[in-house]
């Protein structure tokens, strides 16, 4: 190697890897980014219409620090969100919202579908888990399990600010009120997480959304299927 | 061998499927051959996305590979690395995010997977392009297939499946263990076992006794 | 057990005694062999000298050999007679330099006396000089020449004399018969011994299965002798000097010191005996008792016996039983298997025991099994070894880890170990490898450093 | 939502999902400074060290790089900070205790291609971490990786003695210790939840 | 003269042996075990018997196998790979397919043990390694438990029993949940003079405390086992679930549940006293009985899994080896620092 000088090469060679790279990323970050974004918000709006059996587009809402709900674009990720479905005629079908909690392994996260009109929950879907196959993973699975969701009671009390009654985990076979969740015998603390981080969610957002859904009222350009 | 004449860039790319094979002989990258291979699409997706970046960057390290000072040979090595990683892994996320999110950090951490910048420096650093190409696709498609026996056991034994696709009766048992993380320490570990008595016989067969 | 008898050392194993069979029976004088052959190396340390010729007469006790510097003893002749040659016989560890004698039959094999040491008016020196001239050397087995062992380093004091007379190894009686007929000549060596170290008092530790020994020894301690007997439980390896310090004293010798540096010293009953013997009448040692004993021979005993007494003719003359399959010198525990019936009794020989295939064929089948570490052997070694990890290093030869991370070299090769192993490792015998592999390769890289050293000051020396 | 406790973030990143054991993060050096325990635990320890300073440093990182709008320089910008970390910390012990540098010796500069290190900066940028669950949660990951490195290596130290088959010996058998060592550590599964 | 005229044996010292091989004390131990068989064999009827013969059997044909396949001379003489197999059984529900057995069993062989160079260097215990790794493989399988005592036991194998290789079984026969799961995902305590006396449901070999400990009693008695390690686990059980009781009865168990209930009998007095994976000292010895026992309460109270004495014994197992190597006897006439004084 003949350079004159080690100092300048180095920084002519940084400088120039640093150019190109730059380059390359940014053309990649570029190209991608709206697929990605529409890979994602699809996957969402799948996840919503699994919940909310009927709807046919979706819109995003997010809750404000005064309490008010405001419709931002689909894109948002951070913050408290909640996702309203329509149906073909521009009705509110339900509410979808997010839950996460500690299951068996790592952390479980999944979708839930709320009915204004059962005043429940009626769907979940669980979008990340690492819960043993097999046994954990029977929440997913299970159809026992699984109709304790067709319509899970999540009724305010009479003064709006929290449930009438906690979302309760019981032993399998035991539920005897439509806010109890039936336990799965072999997978008892994966059932028993979901009920969990379900009652946490639903205490947290039903006061919020469960008496206005004009507050989610369907907005220009919501996403159609 | 013939080490009496000089390789050519078939043997290049051969030495990387067998003879030195990144998982089983040189025992590198190891993190994701255990990591993403409970079920052979996951296996096969690594495989490619880390042999597209072996050869890229195998490529572009032995084309500017007059014009780096020694002392910054490493940081100049990373840092293309990193870009070629950073190009796939939003690839990735366009092409299928439910892939995107089954291979996880793996996809990022390919940035220090030993082999890639192992290669840089064994290799690339010191060779022409076209070897240099050839060595990094041998050693990602040594790298692939290694992923693809462990991903295929993993999957039919712990899922009753391959590439999603059942093989079995509905009766059929699933090895959980196998889609665990110590399925993969013990899958691993038993390829291994095959891969020596396999060279061990090979070497028995060339040297008459 | 008596009340006294609570003090004993820590770890330890309790291999069957089998002292019923001699341990009444008195000490009996052996018959001289047609032909004698003494080893001129019967202690640790340098050969002695000879001072006769082949064809010489020699008289018994007289002087054939005299010690070749400080590590080494003299040696006399066993039995007048005619040195036949001079020149190498079968010994324990290949061919040594030896004297053949043979004895005149029917001579009234007299002893002859050299110069008499009083033990109130000789200087230690002098006492010392007796000492090695009598050709005494530890009789319990080591036979480390006893004047050197009594060679007090200067700047230590020595508080307590020892006498052993524990005799912890299965079959042997001699220092049993010993302490109970000789007890004269034992206070006597005492005497001696005391006025050697100038330690104030002496204590003979004897175990508990010799009641008789400590009571006879207790009813004659002569008046103004500042000695006790003192009784400890039954225990392997508790004749083991290091361990009865510990018994009797509750001091520990330091790894690599000698029991001078706790203040003691420690003196075999035999051996004692023997310099109380020879002492006043300056003799040297010409005989030795021994135990004959175990299931493969027949006129089992204890045998005052002229050192060199060939094996053959010791063993055809008390008679064997048919399926006799080995011969050792010394205990089961420490002695050392007979390669030959060619060896000859020397100083260091306790005791000749015979085993049966009876006891032998069991052990052939016995086979060796990887080690379990089920910790037997670390709850035996009485000096806190881990023979197991020691026996698995030594198993793939990894012998200088052993001895600089877990004190192989502080093994005495007591067997306790061995003795209990389950899986039948042959410990022991792998720690002597070790050792011998580990001294080999150290004595070479001082060597090599010492060249160095020499080669670097030549270089320094010249520019 | 509530975030995680700390004690959860601890518990969970040293035992139930090891970076080793559960994650496979870290297996190169898991599998090759492991033969010895001394090397194993300071291995660990070095590791832990700068798994706390990078997970401090790809913290900020992340805050000025979405503040700035340029998410996709993420994964450069960690490694050259790792990188570089590891150059500093090398600097700094070199200077300070020039024994624990030679004990340490080549396994320093490995640091930097250590998936663990980077893989914590990943997960914990992906988890939304706080600074003090990030620093906690680097803290437990160390922790586990260096359990489960002196672990190995106690148990491979005896596997040196062992008489093993010699086509096991090496990587098949550490493995396969490894594999029941998960499995062993299943037993902490739902710990914390 | 006949005795002197032929070559003498030389042997090297000492010339004498205590006497118990090695496989003298597998079988002390099996026969220790041989109550708490006769009790599983009287409460789960031929589905234990079933388990146990499969076990046993697999067990030894993979010791043999794998001795063969490396070419060494077979050592199902000693008796280790019986033991194991029979330990490996003993941990498994009656009624298991038998498949399943074999599978396991050749997993604690050859995984457990053979791998490692075989008896003696097995970092882990077998039998434990094969149930643990079966627990991960098959977990709805290894979980479901048959009544005991059940009226037609004798007379008819459950159907799980005899499932095609590699198919699921079906369940048919009553099952339900061990005194442990009950415990833990119903809070229901069950009777501690049951859990004593064994008439609950479990593994095969657990279910009577009472007989598994005259078993430890008889190998401590015959000087085959040490009595620290048991003792400890089970004394440290005791305080640690005793203090969290009196703390909190209703949250959590008693101890006596604790000490009768699941596998820590049969762990405590027959897997963890494993010489081969426990630590050799004194000292080392209690320090793995507590850390084994802490690990079964925090792992039953608070962990995922109802039971968690295998996973306790397993990482005690692995740190046996640390704990012998910081443990290491004081060295005669040495201070602890390995210098004489």
């Amino acid at each position: 190697m003949s350079a004159p000088s080690p100092a300048l090469a180095m920084t002519r060679t940084l400088v120039g890897a640093g150019v190109v790279c730059g380059f390359l990323i940014v053309v990649a970050y570029e190209l991608t980014a709206p697929i990605i974004q529409e890979n994602r918000i699809e996957a969402r709006q799948a996840a919503v219409f699994e919940v909310l059996p009927g709807a046919v587009a979706t819109a995003t809402f997010q809750l404000q620090a005064d309490g008010s709900l405001q419709a931002v674009p689909d894109e948002t990720t951070a913050g408290d969100l909640v996702f309203a479905g329509y149906d073909a005629q521009g009705g509110l079908v339900g509410a979808a919202l997010e839950a996460q909690g500690m299951g068996y392994q790592d952390t479980i996260r999944l979708i839930y579908g709320y009915s204004f009109d059962k005043d429940a929950i009626i769907g979940i879907k669980v979008l990340e888990s690492r819960e043993t196959p097999g046994l954990g993973t029977r929440v997913e699975t299970d159809p026992v399990y699984q109709a304790n969701f067709d319509a899970l009671d999540v009724s305010l009390d009479a003064a709006g600010q929290a449930l009438a009654n906690p979302i309760e985990a019981v032993g399998a076979g035991k539920k005897q009120h439509p806010w109890q969740v039936d336990c799965i015998t072999g997978a008892t603390i994966s059932s028993k997480a979901i009920a969990n981080m379900l009652g946490t969610s639903a205490a947290k957002w039903m006061p919020a959304i469960a008496a206005r859904p004009e507050a989610l009222a369907r907005p220009e350009g919501a996403h159609v299927q | 061998m013939s080490s009496s004449s000089p390789p050519t860039t078939t043997d290049e790319f051969i030495k990387g499927l067998w003879r030195e094979n990144p998982v089983f002989v040189q025992v590198l990258g190891m993190c994701p051959t255990l990591a993403v291979t409970n079920s052979a699409v996951n296996a096969v997706a690594m495989g490619l996305a880390t042999t597209f970046v072996l050869v890229m960057s195998n490529l572009a390290i032995s084309a500017i590979r007059r014009f780096v000072p020694k002392q910054v040979r490493i940081v100049t090595y990373i840092l293309l690395i990193a870009t070629f990683v950073t190009v796939v892994d939003y690839a990735i996320a366009a092409i299928s995010l439910p892939l995107h999110k089954a291979l996880g950090a793996f996809i990022s951490l390919i940035v220090v997977n030993c082999i890639i910048l192992g290669r840089a420096e064994a290799f690339a650093g010191k060779n022409p392009i076209l070897p240099s190409l050839a060595d990094g696709l041998g050693m990602g498609i040594g790298f692939t297939g290694a992923l693809l026996t462990l991903g295929v056991v993993r999957e039919v034994l712990g899922m009753g499946t391959l590439f999603g696709v059942a093989l079995f009766p509905a009766a059929f048992q699933p090895w959980v263990i196998m889609v665990l993380p110590a399925g993969g320490f013990f899958t691993l570990s038993a390829w291994m076992l095959v891969f020596n008595a396999l060279r061990r016989r090979q070497r028995a067969l060339s040297e008459p006794a | 057990m008596s009340a006294s008898s609570h003090k004993t050392f820590r770890h330890g194993v309790h291999p069957p005694e089998q002292k019923d069979d001699t341990k009444d029976l008195p000490i009996r004088q052996f018959p001289f062999a047609p032909s004698l052959a003494v080893p001129l190396s019967q202690h640790i340390g340098k050969p002695a000298r000879p001072v006769v010729r082949e064809g010489q007469e020699v008289r018994r006790g007289q002087l054939i050999a005299e010690p070749d510097g400080v590590m080494s003893v003299a040696m006399h002749a066993p039995a007048s007679g005619t040195v036949k040659r001079i020149g190498l016989l079968p010994g324990g560890s290949g061919m040594v330099p030896g004297i053949w004698i043979a004895p005149f039959p029917g001579s009234t094999q007299e002893v002859t006396e050299g110069t008499p040491v009083h033990p109130d008016t000789a200087s230690p020196q002098e006492i010392l000089q007796a000492i090695q001239r009598a050709g005494v050397v530890g009789l319990g087995g080591a036979a480390f020449p006893t004047h050197v062992k009594l060679t007090v380093p200067a700047g230590k004091v020595i508080d307590t004399v020892i006498i052993n007379g524990v005799e912890c190894e299965p079959y042997l009686t001699t220092d049993h018969r010993v302490m109970l007929e000789q007890d004269a000549d034992i206070f006597h060596g005492i005497r001696y011994l005391l006025r050697l170290t100038g330690a104030p008092r002496c204590i003979i530790g004897v175990e508990s299965n010799k009641p008789d020994a400590v009571a006879h020894l207790q009813a004659r301690v002569p008046a103004g002798l500042p000695v006790t007997v003192e009784m400890v439980p039954v225990k392997y390896p508790q004749g083991a000097e290091k361990m009865l310090i510990t018994a009797l004293l509750g001091r520990e010798v330091p790894s690599g010191g000698l029991p001078s540096d706790v203040g003691v010293v420690v003196v075999n009953v035999a051996t004692t005996a023997e310099i109380g013997r020879l002492l006043p009448h300056g003799g040297g040692i010409q005989e030795r008792v021994i135990t004959i004993g175990g299931p493969g021979v027949k006129k089992k005993g204890n045998y005052r016996i002229p050192i060199g007494t060939p094996l053959r003719f010791l063993l055809e003359t008390v008679g064997v039983e048919d399926d006799l399959t080995t011969v050792f010198l010394g205990g089961p525990m420490m002695g050392r298997a007979a390669t030959s019936l060619d060896l000859s009794i020397t100083k260091g020989t306790s005791g000749v025991i015979a085993f049966t295939k009876r006891q032998t064929g069991k052990e052939a089948q016995a086979r060796e099994y990887p080690c379990i570490r089920c910790g037997e052997c670390v709850e035996a070694c009485p000096i806190f070894l881990n023979p197991s990890q020691l026996g698995l290093l030594a198993r793939v030869g990894r012998y200088e880890e052993m001895a600089s991370d877990f004190h192989l070299l502080d093994c005495f090769e007591c067997g306790s170990c061995s003795f209990v192993c389950p899986a039948h490792i042959p410990l022991v015998h792998r720690f002597r490898v070790a050792k011998a592999a580990v001294r080999k390769e150290r004595a070479a890289a001082a060597s090599k450093q010492a060249a160095q050293k020499e080669v670097e000051r030549v270089k320094a020396e010249h520019t | 939502m509530t975030p995680e406790p700390h004690w959860q973030i601890l518990l969970n990143s040293a035992l139930v999902n090891n970076f080793v054991l559960a994650w496979f993060l870290g297996i190169c050096p898991f599998l090759g400074v492991s033969n010895k325990v001394g090397t194993a635990s300071r291995m660990g320890a070095a590791v832990t060290f700068v798994m706390l300073v990078t997970a401090l440093a790809t913290w900020g990182i992340n805050m000025l790089l979405d503040t700035v709008g340029a998410p996709y320089l993420r994964l450069i910008a960690f490694i050259a900070v790792i990188a570089s970390t590891v150059q500093l910390v090398e600097m700094f012990i070199k200077k300070t205790s020039p024994a624990l540098f030679k004990a340490l010796g080549i396994f320093l500069p490995l640091i930097t291609t250590n998936c663990a290190i980077l893989g914590l900066a990943l997960l914990q940028t992906n988890k939304g971490y706080d600074l003090g669950r990030a620093i906690i949660f680097a803290l437990g990951s160390g922790l586990g990786f260096t359990l489960a490195l002196v672990l190995m290596a106690g148990v491979r130290e005896r596997l040196e003695l062992a008489d093993m088959p010699d086509l096991v010996k090496g990587t098949a058998a550490s493995l396969a210790v490894a594999g029941i060592l998960s499995v062993a550590f299943m037993g902490f599964a739902g710990l914390g939840s | 003269m006949s005795g002197l005229d032929k070559t003498l044996l030389v042997s090297s010292s000492p010339h004498v042996r205590k006497g118990r091989a090695v496989d003298r004390i597998m079988f002390e131990v099996m026969l220790a075990l041989l109550p708490a068989v006769a009790w599983s064999l009287w409460s789960f009827g031929l589905g234990a018997l079933f388990t146990l013969l499969t076990a046993i059997a697999a067990s030894v044909l993979a010791e043999h196998l794998a001795c063969r396949m490396v070419g060494r001379p077979s050592t199902v003489r000693d008796g280790s790979a019986m033991l194991t197999g029979l330990l490996f059984g003993l941990t498994l529900p009656p009624g298991l397919a038998l498949w399943m057995v074999v599978v396991g069993a050749f997993i604690a062989i050859f995984l457990g043990k053979a791998l490692f160079g075989g008896l003696g260097y097995n970092p882990f215990n077998p039998a434990l390694v094969g149930r643990a790794v079966m627990q991960a493989t098959f977990p709805v399988a290894m979980t479901t438990w048959v009544a005991s005592t059940a009226p037609e036991r004798f007379t008819r194998l459950p159907s799980t029993t005899l499932a095609w290789p590699l198919t699921q079984p079906v369940v048919d026969v009553v099952s339900g949940p061990t005194p442990l799961s009950a415990w833990k995902f119903s809070h229901q305590a069950t009777d501690a003079a049951d859990l004593f006396m064994g008439s609950t449901m479990g593994s095969a070999g657990e279910t009577s405390a009472l007989l598994i400990l005259l078993g430890g009693v008889y190998l401590v008695g015959r000087k085959v086992m040490g009595w620290r390690i048991p003792v400890t686990i089970l004394a440290t059980v005791a305080v640690v679930s005793g203090a969290l009781w009196l703390w909190d009865p209703t949250t959590y168990a008693s101890p006596w549940f604790h000490l009768f209930s699941g596998g820590l009998m049969l762990g405590a007095v027959f897997m963890a006293t494993d010489m081969v994976g426990s630590p050799m000292t004194h000292t080392g010895v209690v320090l793995y009985g507590i850390l084994i026992g802490v690990l079964v309460v925090v792992i039953r109270t608070w962990a995922g899994m109802p039971e968690g004495v295998m996973y306790a014994i397993l990482l005690g197992n692995a740190l046996a080896p640390h704990l012998d190597r910081l443990i290491q006897p004081r060295v005669y006439g040495t201070t602890r620092k390995g210098k004489a004084p």
